[in-house]
Parts: structure tokens; C-alpha cells; sequence
């Protein structure tokens, strides 16, 4: 894998961590824990077997039948990322927790913010390949038709937004409390309830094949709620982080 | 003033760790911390830092502080050069890596898990000279060099004091006495 | 750094104006009307949906003995025949709002569960009605 | 180490608030049970008198969580967390009581005791939203971190409220919309059953106020007990 080229480090006009210095070093921050992540292997496997043991067993236990597995399989698909992304968002602190790293991502100079994109950003480059892959499983085991592969995509794309940006918040603020594991998902769903509820509304028409008017006000309420969580976790973020 | 804490107190809950205390750090200046363990000499440095907040009490900084805990700490999964180079990037500067990493004796392409207590603490200080902070905070910097590490660091930071200032934590008179103008004594609680 | 805050909050205060305002809603229906129905029937047909509208006057008939309730479910410009198996819940009656859930089948819609949906009009017996009226009035409402 | 020498027993305000409330509940009552029946629901209406104050409670006190978790999270001032912490739970309390007694009324009005319908569905979302928030800070020991966390939570939950509350206009769905619209100012209602309402929201809101207030001062004893 090549990193973008970080030799060339550019000092950052005016102010540290202003403007282009900032989107900058969210690119890097995401493109290093995607590296630290490939190369240690653990987190990317458990949440990859995670994935495939869920949807097999969900898929013995509703089937054999076509009809109800290809109900049932937005709701499996979209509890299976829930989770999934959990398990994430849990790694991309430990990554810094482990090693005790956290302190000097602190200690960059200028706002905070741009660490929460960072870790965003690694998140979604790991969790959209990994629903995509979830989606063609799902189309294996539940029948699921993916004649309107793009529609979905989308669906899939602003559901984990809206879950990813909350849970990177979360992750984030309990990244050195015991307990993380079982508290963050805890705290999250009933925060994000909203998100995956239109989210296998959205998948759910999309499957029954409705037209996309009707599936296209599911999107803009998922819309609505990405970028107000977005907006909000990025701006409590460094508040709760300092101290 | 680079530095000034005016009556902080902390508690980690219901234990006092530090109370009351006042201090000022100047540009130039270099300030040795000790006192017996659990004198709360790492808890001090971390409020200097920003990275705790004092229950009571006011810290106010200049420019740019950097803490250096014991051990450091880096990602086990890069090397050395990939490490360096990210932690520039994020500091939004530019320096000689490779010159420093070649006085230090430490190699570029060596994934840090395979690195010696010693030789991460090499790297520490790199790190620290390359992205130069105003405010250098070192926790028992001395721990785990040898001799030809330790000389290194005396070097280190009597550059530093040129144009910043420095806080370290020691058990190490010797080094306090020879790079320190003053000592900060940190009582049992 | 208040420059980012007041930005934050007029970006999350736009995305509820626009969910508000943005036309959003009508289609996220929790049940559909019998002219939506007639509209577009081979789409609903054998498909779990909530079916609502107002029970035509005159048209109720249970049959006490199958616990089966037959009536015409009205919006005004189109009707359906409901069958729906099982008692009528205590507010049901002759113009009455109802949400029936269940499915399209053939010729009528097949409930299985009846909700009675009531206004948000709240209003006293009128004044110059009898006590017995008031009472026979509430009986009936139970 | 106290700062201002803070207050051991409730003060006045707090007593005026919790005794005109309690005083008032018996009249509020009789006010509820006096009033005249629906014309469609008869005496089935008035479990309306409880249910609506209920859930405006419920809004309210949410909405002031909302606000003191802002207020801590840029003051870091514990008082703010406490105020967020005592509201929070009474808000729980009073949405409890809407979610109970919306349910006794659908059973025989709707025919149903529960259904996915929008403002149902928004409701139990944000009831599962606080009792997260009460799981949380049950969860976190350092006190610092636990207000802070629980703040996040009291914001972002918040975005909940609104939804909930305006769910009924904006999906055409089973339950009826806003009898006092506050979006447009129409009252649907006949005006004894409406004195009667406004009468038992003025006592919610006065027994709010004195819970909150009292909860506030348990919580002062509380953390005065954990640093001690």
C-alpha cells in the first residue's frame, strides 16, 4: 500500500490546522489507520467474521423459504453493519489507546476537529467495501435482488454515515473508559435508532421494488439526520476530548 | 512566560494528587521535577500539557507544549521514517529526518515493535527535536539509554533551552544538577 | 472559535427547516387511502399495507356468530369492502375514521387488525341535551 | 475546600414549588373529572388530562437537559450537569406516565395497546435515548468524564424531541395531531375541557419545577458524598 506522499510536508499558512493543512491531515490520519489496521490484521478479520457469521446463521434461521428471507434481509443486513461498525469504531481509538498514542493526536496543534474527521474517514474507507461485500452476501443468502445496485449503494452510503459519525463520537469520548466495549453500543443505538430505522425502510422499498420518489424521502430524512449528527459530534467533539 | 499554573489543585477522585501549587516557566529556561513516586510528577506534567484539567486552579501556555510520557509511546506497526513523517505532517512542519534519525543511531525501515526500550527512547527524542515545541515536557527521560544515549540528551537539551523551555520529571540528581537551573520538589501528598 | 459554533447551528438548524419544509412527510405514510389504492392496485395487491378512511354510513354488518365484520371503508371519492375477522373495537362506528391492517385480496381488503383513529377535536355534549341523551351518548362511545 | 457554602435543605422556592403543586393536584383532579365528556369518546377523554401534561413535561424537562448539558459543556461547571441530571429523570418520570396512559387510552379507543405508528415509534426512541443516558452515568465512575459524556447525550438526543413532537403533522398517521397547536395557535377544543387541561399543565409544571429543584439538591448531597 503507498501513502500519499507526506515527505513533502507543507507548513500550513497563518494559522496551524486552518483550511487546507486541516483537510490534509485528515487525509493522512485516515490513510495511517488504514494502514495500522491492514497491518495488524486482528480488528479488519473479527469484524469481517463478524459479518459472515451473522448473515449465515440469520439466513439458516429464517430460511429456508425465499419470500420471508428476502423481507427479512434489510433488517439482517443493517443490524449486521450496526454492529459491525461498532466493532470499528471501538478499533479506531484502540489503535491509539493500545499503543498510547492518543496523547500525541491531542497535542497537534490548532483545533481538534480534524481528529474526528480523520477517524470518520478511516472508518468509511474500511465499513464501505465491507457493506458492500455485506450487501453481496446478502444478495447470496437472502435472495436479495441487486438489479438497482446504485440506489442501494446510496442507501448503504448515508446509513453508515449517519451510525459512523455518532459512533465515532462515542468511541472517541469513551476511548479510555473500561467497559468501552460493551457500553458504546449501548449508548448508541438508541441514539441512532432513527438512522437505521429509515435506512431498512429505504433498503426495504428499494427490494420491493417502489418507485424511487417513494424510497427518495427515506434518503432525506437519513439525509437530515447525517448532517445534523455529523455536525453536532464534530463540534462537541474536542470539548469533551480536552481534559 | 511561556508557562504559568496558578494554584492548581487535582484529584482523581477522593485521592488529592497535587494542591496548590503555583509555577512559572520562562523561554530559556530549564526546570527539573522530583520527588519520590506517586508525587504526582506525571500528573503535573500532563496539566502543564493540556492533556488533564486541574480540578482547581488556572494554567495558562504559550505556544506549543509537548509531553513526553515513559515509556513513549508509538504505533508498534510503522517505522521509524513513517512515523516521523506523519508525525511532522500533523504538526505541520517540515525537518531533517533523516539526519536526526542518522545521529541517533537508529534505523529507517525497522517496524517499531521490534525496537528496544532504549531505542524507542532515541526515537522519542527525535521526534521531539524535529517538531521542536515551545514547551518541552519530559517524563524520566533518562530511563533506558546508555551512556551514549544519555550524552545525546544532555545535547539535546541544552539546544532546547536556546529557545524553549524545558520541564523534566528525573530520580536522576545527577542529570537534574547538570542540565537544570532550577528544582521543583515535589513532597509526599 | 464562535464563528464555528454559530455555523454549526445554522447548518443543523437548515437540515430540520429542510425536513420540515422540505416536502418531506406526505409520502412516509403509516397508511394509504382507498383512492391511492384504486390508483395503482396491482402494486398493493398481496402486499401488507394499512388501509385508512372513514366507514360509510350504512354499510356495517356483523355477523355475531363468525365474529365477522363486513363494511365499506370510504375517503369521499373511492370505497373498498373490508372484511375483517373478529369484534369491532369499542369506538367503532358509522363515520368513523379507521386504519385497517392487513392485505389486498381479490375483490376486498382482508383486515386482521382494526384501529380506530380519532380527531383531535375534543367537544362537550351540547347544551339542551338530556342527561339520558348524555348517557346513551356515552354508552355508546365505550 | 466549599467554594460558596451550598444549601443543606431545600429552600423556599423549592417548597413553594412541590406545595402548591401537591395542593393543587386534588383540584387539578376534580377539574379533570368534572369536565364534560367527548362527544365520540365520552368519559374516555379525560385520561387526556394526564396524558398531554404528561408528555409536555416530558418535552419540557428534555429540553432543559438539552440546555444545562450545553451550559456544562462550555462552563464545566458540575452545578449545570446536576440541573441537566435532575431534569433528565423527572422528564423520564413524566414521559413514563404519557407512554402508560397512551396506551390505556388506545386500547379502547384505537383497539390497540401499541403500534408502529410514527409518533409512537419517536416516542419510544427518545425513552430509550434517556434511559441510555441514566446507563451511562451509571457507567462511568470519574465524575468528570460522566457529566461530560452524559451531556453529549442530553444534546444529541435532543434532535429526538422535535421529531417527536412534530411527527403527527408530518406523517398522516393514527394518532390525532395537536389539539393546542403551537406551530400555529388553534385550539381544538371545547373551552371547559381546555381550562381544565391548562389547569393540571400548571400543576405538572409546578410539581416539574419542585422535583427538579429537589433532585438538583440530592444530587449536591451525592457528589458531596463521593468527594468526601
Amino acid at each position: 500500500m503507498r501513502a500519499p506522499r507526506v515527505g513533502k510536508a507543507v507548513q500550513a499558512p497563518g494559522r496551524d490546522g486552518e483550511g487546507m493543512g486541516a483537510v490534509r491531515r485528515i487525509w493522512l490520519l485516515a490513510w495511517r489507520d488504514l494502514r495500522l489496521e491492514v497491518r495488524d490484521r486482528a480488528g479488519l478479520l473479527s469484524v469481517l467474521a463478524f459479518f459472515s457469521v451473522m448473515l449465515f446463521i440469520m439466513a439458516l434461521a429464517l430460511g429456508p423459504e425465499e419470500e420471508p428471507l428476502r423481507r427479512a434481509a434489510p433488517g439482517v443486513l443493517w443490524v449486521a453493519l450496526a454492529f459491525g461498525s461498532t466493532l470499528l469504531s471501538t478499533r479506531a481509538f484502540a489503535l491509539e489507546v493500545e499503543d498510547g498514542t492518543l496523547d500525541d493526536l491531542l497535542l497537534t496543534p490548532g483545533g481538534k476537529e480534524w481528529i474526528y474527521f480523520g477517524k470518520l474517514l478511516f472508518q468509511m474507507f474500511l465499513l464501505l467495501p465491507l457493506s458492500l461485500l455485506a450487501l453481496l452476501m446478502a444478495a447470496g443468502l437472502f435472495y436479495l435482488p441487486l438489479d438497482r445496485l446504485l440506489p442501494l449503494f446510496l442507501t448503504l452510503l448515508l446509513g453508515v454515515l449517519g451510525y459512523t459519525s455518532v459512533a465515532t463520537f462515542y468511541a472517541g469520548l469513551l476511548a479510555r473508559l473500561r467497559g468501552r466495549e460493551v457500553l458504546l453500543p449501548l449508548l448508541l443505538f438508541s441514539l441512532v435508532v432513527p438512522v437505521v430505522l429509515a435506512a431498512v425502510r429505504a433498503t426495504l422499498g428499494l427490494v420491493e421494488g417502489l418507485p424511487l420518489e417513494e424510497v427518495q424521502n427515506w434518503w432525506q430524512l437519513l439525509l437530515v439526520f447525517d448532517v445534523v449528527y455529523l455536525t453536532a459530534s464534530a463540534l462537541l467533539f474536542p470539548v469533551v476530548l480536552e481534559g | 512566560m511561556l508557562l504559568r499554573l496558578q494554584g492548581i489543585s487535582k484529584r482523581f477522585g477522593r485521592e488529592w494528587v497535587i494542591r496548590n501549587l503555583s509555577f512559572a516557566l520562562e523561554r530559556g529556561e530549564t526546570v527539573a521535577l522530583v520527588g519520590p513516586n506517586g508525587s504526582g510528577k506525571t500528573t503535573l506534567l500532563r496539566l502543564m500539557a493540556g492533556l488533564l484539567k486541574p480540578t482547581r486552579g488556572r494554567v495558562e501556555r504559550e505556544g506549543r507544549a509537548l509531553f513526553l510520557p515513559n515509556p513513549p509511546a508509538f504505533h508498534r506497526h510503522l517505522t521509524a521514517r513513517e512515523h516521523l513523517l506523519y508525525d511532522l505532517a500533523f504538526h505541520g512542519r517540515e525537518g531533517d529526518w533523516q539526519g536526526a534519525l542518522r545521529r541517533f543511531g537508529l534505523p529507517e525501515e525497522v517496524p517499531l515493535a521490534a525496537f528496544s526500550s532504549g531505542m524507542k527512547k532515541r526515537l522519542a527524542l527525535v521526534r521531539l527535536t524535529l517538531l521542536a515545541p515551545d514547551v518541552w515536557l519530559l517524563d524520566e527521560p533518562e530511563t533506558a539509554l546508555d551512556g551514549e544515549g544519555r550524552a545525546l540528551l544532555i545535547g539535546i537539551l541544552r539546544e532546547a533551552r536556546r529557545s524553549a523551555g524545558v520541564v523534566l520529571a528525573t530520580h536522576d540528581r545527577a542529570l537534574a544538577s547538570e542540565v537544570a537551573d532550577r528544582t521543583l520538589v515535589l513532597g509526599g501528598v | 472559535m464562535r464563528g464555528k459554533y454559530l455555523l454549526g447551528l445554522v447548518v443543523i438548524l437548515a437540515a430540520l427547516a429542510y425536513l420540515i419544509f422540505g416536502g418531506l412527510g406526505q409520502n412516509l405514510v403509516y397508511f394509504l387511502t382507498p383512492s391511492e389504492y384504486l390508483q395503482d392496485q396491482a402494486r398493493y395487491q398481496n402486499r401488507p399495507v394499512r388501509l385508512g378512511g372513514l366507514v360509510k354510513e350504512g354499510t356495517v354488518r356483523y355477523d355475531k356468530d363468525r365474529l365477522e365484520l363486513r363494511f365499506t371503508l370510504t375517503d369521499g371519492v373511492a370505497e373498498v369492502p373490508v372484511v375483517h375477522k373478529g369484534t369491532p373495537p369499542g369506538m367503532f362506528k358509522e363515520g368513523q375514521g379507521v386504519v385497517v391492517e392487513g392485505r389486498f385480496q381479490g375483490d376486498h381488503f382482508q383486515g386482521t387488525n382494526l384501529l380506530v383513529k380519532h380527531s383531535e377535536t375534543y367537544q362537550a355534549p351540547k347544551e339542551g341535551w338530556t342527561p339520558e341523551e348524555v348517557r346513551k351518548l356515552i354508552e355508546e362511545a365505550k | 475546600m466549599l467554594k460558596t457554602a451550598q444549601p443543606e435543605r431545600p429552600d423556599t422556592l423549592t417548597w413553594v414549588f412541590l406545595g402548591l403543586g401537591l395542593l393543587l393536584l386534588p383540584v387539578g383532579l376534580y377539574l379533570a373529572l368534572a369536565a364534560p365528556p367527548d362527544v365520540n369518546q365520552g368519559y374516555l377523554a379525560r385520561i387526556m388530562y394526564l396524558h398531554v401534561p404528561g408528555a409536555w413535561l416530558g418535552y419540557l424537562a428534555f429540553f432543559v437537559t438539552f440546555l444545562y448539558s450545553l451550559l456544562y459543556l462550555f462552563r464545566q461547571n458540575p452545578r449545570y450537569d446536576r440541573v441537566a441530571l435532575a431534569s433528565a429523570e423527572i422528564g423520564l418520570v413524566f414521559m413514563g406516565l404519557a407512554l402508560v396512559t397512551g396506551m390505556l387510552w388506545a386500547r379502547p379507543t384505537w383497539g390497540v395497546y401499541w403500534t408502529w405508528e410514527p409518533r409512537l415509534t419517536t416516542t419510544a426512541i427518545l425513552f430509550a435515548v434517556y434511559v441510555g443516558y441514566f446507563l451511562l452515568r451509571g457507567a462511568i465512575e470519574d465524575p468528570e468524564l460522566r457529566a461530560k459524556a452524559a451531556a453529549a447525550v442530553g444534546i444529541l438526543g435532543f434532535i429526538n424531541v422535535p421529531i417527536s413532537y412534530m411527527s403527527v403533522k408530518w406523517w398522516r398517521s393514527l394518532h390525532q395531531t395537536q389539539s393546542i397547536d403551537l406551530t400555529t395557535g388553534k385550539i381544538h377544543m371545547d373551552p371547559a375541557m381546555l381550562q381544565a387541561l391548562l389547569f393540571n399543565l400548571l400543576v405538572f409544571t409546578l410539581l416539574y419545577l419542585g422535583f427538579v429543584r429537589f433532585r438538583a439538591l440530592l444530587a449536591v448531597l451525592e457528589a458531596r458524598r463521593e468527594e468526601a
